[in-house]
């Protein structure tokens, strides 16, 4: 699988997610975001970090790079699009997925492992999965908070104890059809039983149409 | 021209922030302050000097990009 | 000599000896512009004019050391091709100042360190020391400072894997907060700071240059605080991330595919030093253009240009046929950059400034020609009486004792600081913060790179000398107990008012133990930091050494030891020499009042075989932990909370359990082990037993995460 | 009483959140936005109706909390 990695100027994960998706047998690609082709991808990931410094509002600015048109054309013909913490917020910001985010509860950064619970199988983040299985995966947010106040948002991971306030414990939601999610903790952190966890490899591989069942 | 954009979140979108201030102040001894909400305030500075036009344009710089219209709401106040 | 010119270097806080050596340089009066270069070239911060003669007593070579103390920071060479650079810094006085915006830039003039040499930065520590957390002004300035590291890394996005936190009453008008860099690059990567070549052209890349912290270095670095705090305030920096992630990216870019000879940060004395430095090293003239320079505010006056600290910049040495390209990857990384300067023959920095030369002096009477000084030095006469009045601690009860240490949040859980620090990013962080050491993983390789940081200032305030070689074992013992074989030390000096002997005196038997320490272990000293004039209101901090010290492990332990790995039936061990009925500078001495007493002296004949020791079990044990504040007990009840597991220590006796004596560490061993050292006692499925008392693991465990929470009141 | 507090950050003191914000706009066509500034206001509800007493005690809350001295000035409206 051909997957593009977006870059945006402050992204900081985006050679972490590549790296364990080329583990996992995909062939990967840095994307600038000033990119105006994502022709030849069959998955395209916005991965965590701080695009633009995260002025004004965390994807904010993000949401009008020139490869977000591209990104929204593969979302719309059912391509996997996959955005981790920022790479979420900017999916929000760009309306391909519900909500939006507000800072944590306590207004201070989480850098640590959160357990979630999967809510929601039907999308290919989840696909690998069982319902009610617990993975733990490490947060890494000082804007996690999911607010969506349409209440119609499709979860697809819930925090089992709410580290943030995110709206109904999400911690990731899909689109109504299911191929865009967006993720709060980061699965590529939860890669190597070295690192304290690899719950986060059933998921990433979801992405690749591979899953490996837990 | 000054153009002076207010952007307030929502009343029914929560505000952790002015939550965490109005508790610090409780803490400090401020218990008459019932609540707290913060907003955003961003000042432009713009060559153009047609009011009308300049209204028109901050408008849509809000709806596009300063303001989010799923948490906020905005005032557009000119100079 | 008139009246006006005296006051102007007087303000720069130059003395009039000083002066008159820069009018003995350039055979004439300086021009405003040049006196403004040499004010801030001249600092004591830039300069290190009171330290310098003392520093040169560090050992700094090694075969391993590719450039040592000097440059922007020391690199190592780790093998196969790669290595290591590292840099410690410290930023106080801002921090007092404004904590979140001090703390932060100086974390980015860290990195700044770091990436100048062709290094990607990989991780960064923090050490920070404010007065007790029961002050509301405390509480104030180390939230702001948290928050600060937390803003700026997290946001830069370079992971903060540990750090050291130390709360006395020594820190009260003068917090200390100390940011180290560890970065990694190949061996075809390193840049040095050099002008290059007659032709090269300089290039100046990011941030548009303000009249932000003006007199940084000269005044707020290098002058007391109480003087500084009120009208020589320069207005405060303000740290932008952003601008910096994308310096470092363009810069890494540059250096991939070898696009510039030499490079400089801009950070104290900004563009002064980003000439003169690279130029006399280079041994080569330059012309800058001040009008060139990009700016955020109009109007600046030419000495403003050459002193402002303005962050977020660098300076590229480019020959000419690469400036195209150069521009472009600048372009490409959407930073701005501008043009400002012509290397050429001769020893001369020319800066001109709309046509005409506000500027010429010669590149190294900036850099290499600050005065400098033998200060007069004096052993404090207080200090015989501190050592005669030793009281030894008290005892009754060691259970009470031991909660008590838990709950002191220089002990206590770190988890408040460091989790809003991302410390997991570019997944290398094998052991994170809330062990010994760090352990960062070198990804292509089987290599691990361990840090710890270690400083102790009561320790050093009774005796400088065996403090600070102290420091510089235990660190070690903490990288050994990662797998790691110690390799080098950087050292950030925090001290008080270097015009006093006695401070001098401090500072000249730090340096020496220091030394001692890695002569015994034959390790370099590839870089530090000094800062001075930690003092307010003519109160000296307690002389503050903070070792940050780099091994290698290699290769890395497949199954590092981790305090959450001991579980039932396993065995205590203790390895070390054993303990003396000495508590001088030790945790326990703290909670039941002053420092008082001589520490007990290293012993170095045992520190470097037990370090190679330790490096070895590393790989074979489940659980390692050095032993050091709060002694034995803390460091067991540490290795039951993290495991959940309960342990029966057999002796009761606070010298063992208390004593902060150096080179011990715990071991965790699976029953039946034979090890080098003294087995005290077992892990269980039960509490934590020492001697006939008994702690629930919850008691411990509530105790000591909450210690930190409840000392801020959240 | 409803207080609002209008926080500005001085302006020798870099704002590099409105300098992004500036650049974001420029890319989108609003080229003759010359300057972005940030600012907060923090609306307070107060239990109390003594005029003279809200504003002494608001003043304190902004010198003490609201505000940060080293960066910022403040400006407190009643009502
Ligand atoms: N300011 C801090 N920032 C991040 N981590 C910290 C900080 N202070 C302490 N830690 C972490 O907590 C752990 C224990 O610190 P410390 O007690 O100083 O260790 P040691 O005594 O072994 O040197 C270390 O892993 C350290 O990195
Ligand atoms: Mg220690």
């Amino acid at each position: 699988m051909r997957v593009a990695v977006v870059v945006f100027p402050g992204s900081n994960c985006e050679r972490d997610v590549a790296d364990v998706l080329h583990d996992l047998g995909a062939e990967t690609h840095l994307v600038w975001h000033r990119e105006t082709d994502l022709t030849g991808f069959d998955g395209v990931v916005l991965p965590g970090g701080f695009a633009h410094g995260d002025a004004l509002r965390t994807g904010a600015i993000a949401r009008f790079s020139p490869v977000m048109a591209e990104v929204a054309r593969l979302a719309a013909v059912g391509a996997p699009v996959l955005g981790i913490c920022n790479g979420f917020q900017i999916l929000c910001e760009a309306g391909l997925l519900p909500g939006a985010f507000i800072a944590n509860r306590d207004l201070a950064f989480i850098c640590r492992f959160v357990e979630v619970e999967v809510a929601d199988t039907g999308t290919f983040l989840t696909a690998g999965t069982r319902l009610g299985s617990v993975l733990r995966i490490p947060l890494n947010s000082y804007e996690g908070n999911w607010v969506d106040p349409t209440g119609q948002g499709r979860i697809v991971l819930r925090y089992v104890d709410d580290p943030n306030g995110s709206q109904a414990g999400a911690a990731a939601v899909a689109s109504a059809e299911g191929n865009v999610v967006g993720v709060m903790p980061h699965p590529e952190r939860a890669s190597d039983p070295l690192l304290g966890s690899d719950d986060g490899l059933v998921l990433l591989s979801g992405f690749l149409g591979a899953p490996v069942p837990v | 021209m000054k153009v002076t954009v207010v952007i307030n979140r929502r009343p029914e979108i929560a505000d952790p922030e002015g939550t965490t201030v109005r508790r610090a102040l409780h803490e400090l001894g401020f218990t008459e302050v019932a609540e707290v909400r913060m907003d955003r305030v961003i000042h432009l500075d713009v060559d153009d000097d047609d009011q009308d036009r300049v209204r028109d344009r901050v408008d849509v710089m809000c709806s596009r990009l300063l303001a989010n219209p799923v948490l906020e709401d905005y005032l557009v106040v000119l100079g | 000599m008139t009246a006006v010119t005296e006051s102007v270097h007087r303000r720069l806080g130059m003395t009039d000896d000083e002066y008159e050596m820069v009018v003995d340089v350039l055979g004439r009066e300086p021009r405003p512009a040049e006196l403004a270069m040499y004010s801030v070239m001249w600092s004591e911060h830039c300069s290190y004019k009171s330290s310098r003669a003392y520093l040169s007593r560090f050992p700094t070579s090694a075969p391993w050391v590719v450039v040592g103390p000097g440059e922007n920071a020391g690199v190592v060479d780790i093998g196969d091709g790669w290595l290591a650079a590292i840099r410690i810094e410290s930023h106080n006085h801002p921090s007092f100042v404004e904590p979140y915006q001090g703390a932060a830039t100086g974390v980015g003039g860290i990195l700044r360190d770091v990436f100048t040499m062709g290094a990607r930065p990989v991780a960064l520590w923090d050490q920070i020391r404010f007065g007790p957390l029961d002050r509301p002004h405390n509480r104030y300035l180390f939230k702001g400072v948290v928050a600060g590291i937390a803003g700026y890394g997290n946001a830069v996005g370079v992971p903060t894997v540990g750090g050291e936190i130390e709360f006395d009453v020594c820190y009260e008008g003068n917090p200390l907060v100390n940011v180290l860099c560890l970065g990694v690059m190949h061996r075809d990567e390193l840049v040095l700071g050099t002008a290059g070549e007659p032709g090269s052209i300089a290039v100046l890349l990011g941030k548009a240059t303000g009249r932000d912290g003006i007199g940084g270095a000269s005044v707020l670095a290098s002058a007391s605080f109480d003087e500084a705090a009120t009208e020589k305030r320069p207005s405060v920096q303000v740290g932008d991330p952003f601008e910096e992630k994308k310096l470092i990216e363009a810069c890494l870019e540059l250096y991939r595919r070898h696009l510039v000879v030499g490079v400089q940060d801009l950070g104290a004395a900004g563009l002064t030093c980003a000439v003169s430095e690279p130029a006399a090293r280079a041994g080569v003239g330059i012309t800058l253009d001040l009008g060139e320079v990009h700016v955020r505010e109009g109007g600046m006056t030419p000495p403003e240009l050459l002193m402002s600290e303005s962050q977020e910049r660098m300076m590229a040495y480019v020959r000419p046929e690469m400036l195209e390209e150069v521009l472009t990857v600048a372009e490409h990384w959407e930073i701005e950059s501008s043009v400002v300067g012509v290397v050429g023959e001769g020893d001369m920095v020319t800066v001109r400034h709309d046509g005409e030369v506000v500027a010429e002096v010669p590149a190294d009477s900036l850099s290499g020609g600050a005065p400098l000084y033998h200060r007069p030095v004096a052993r404090p006469d207080w200090l015989d009486e501190l050592w005669e009045s030793y009281v030894p601690p008290t005892v009754a009860s060691p259970a009470e004792t031991l909660l008590a240490l838990l709950s002191d949040p220089s002990i206590g859980s770190s988890a408040w600081i460091h989790e809003q620090y991302d410390h997991m990013l570019f997944l290398n962080t094998v052991v994170g913060p809330g062990g010994d050491g760090a352990l960062i993983r070198v990804r292509g390789t089987n290599k691990g790179l361990a840090v710890s940081t270690d400083g102790n200032g009561r320790l050093c305030l009774l005796d400088p000398r065996r403090g600070a070689a102290r420091l510089v074992f235990e660190a070690a013992l903490n990288v050994a107990v990662a797998g790691a074989r110690p390799l080098a030390v950087v050292d950030n000096l925090n001290f008080g008012n270097p015009e006093k002997p006695e401070v001098m005196w401090q500072l000249v038997e730090t340096v020496e133990g220091i030394s001692e320490a890695c002569e015994a272990m034959g390790i370099p000293v590839v870089g530090g930091n000094v800062s001075f004039y930690n003092e307010t209101n003519d109160r000296d901090v307690n002389p503050t050494p903070v070792v940050g010290l780099l091994g290698l492990a290699d290769p890395m332990p497949i199954d590092p030891p981790r305090l959450q790995r001991a579980r039932p039936g396993m065995e205590i061990w203790v390895i070390g020499p054993d303990p003396t009925p000495n508590f001088a500078g030790s945790s326990l001495q703290r909670l039941q009042g002053a420092p008082t007493g001589r520490p007990t002296a290293p012993r170095p004949d045992v520190a470097t075989p037990m370090i190679e020791d330790v490096a070895r079990l590393a790989h074979v044990t489940p659980v390692l932990h050095d032993v050091s504040d709060g002694g034995l007990a803390v460091a067991v009840a540490e290795i039951c909370i993290a495991s959940g597991t309960g342990a029966v220590v057999e002796t009761d006796d606070p010298v063992w359990l208390f004593g902060e004596d150096p080179h011990r560490v715990v071991v965790i061993a699976e029953s039946g082990s034979a090890l080098p050292g003294r087995r005290i006692g077992r892990m269980w499925a039960g509490d934590l037993v020492i001697g006939d008392e008994t702690l629930s693991l919850e008691t411990i465990a509530t105790t000591w995460h909450r210690a930190l929470p409840d000392a801020l009141g959240v």
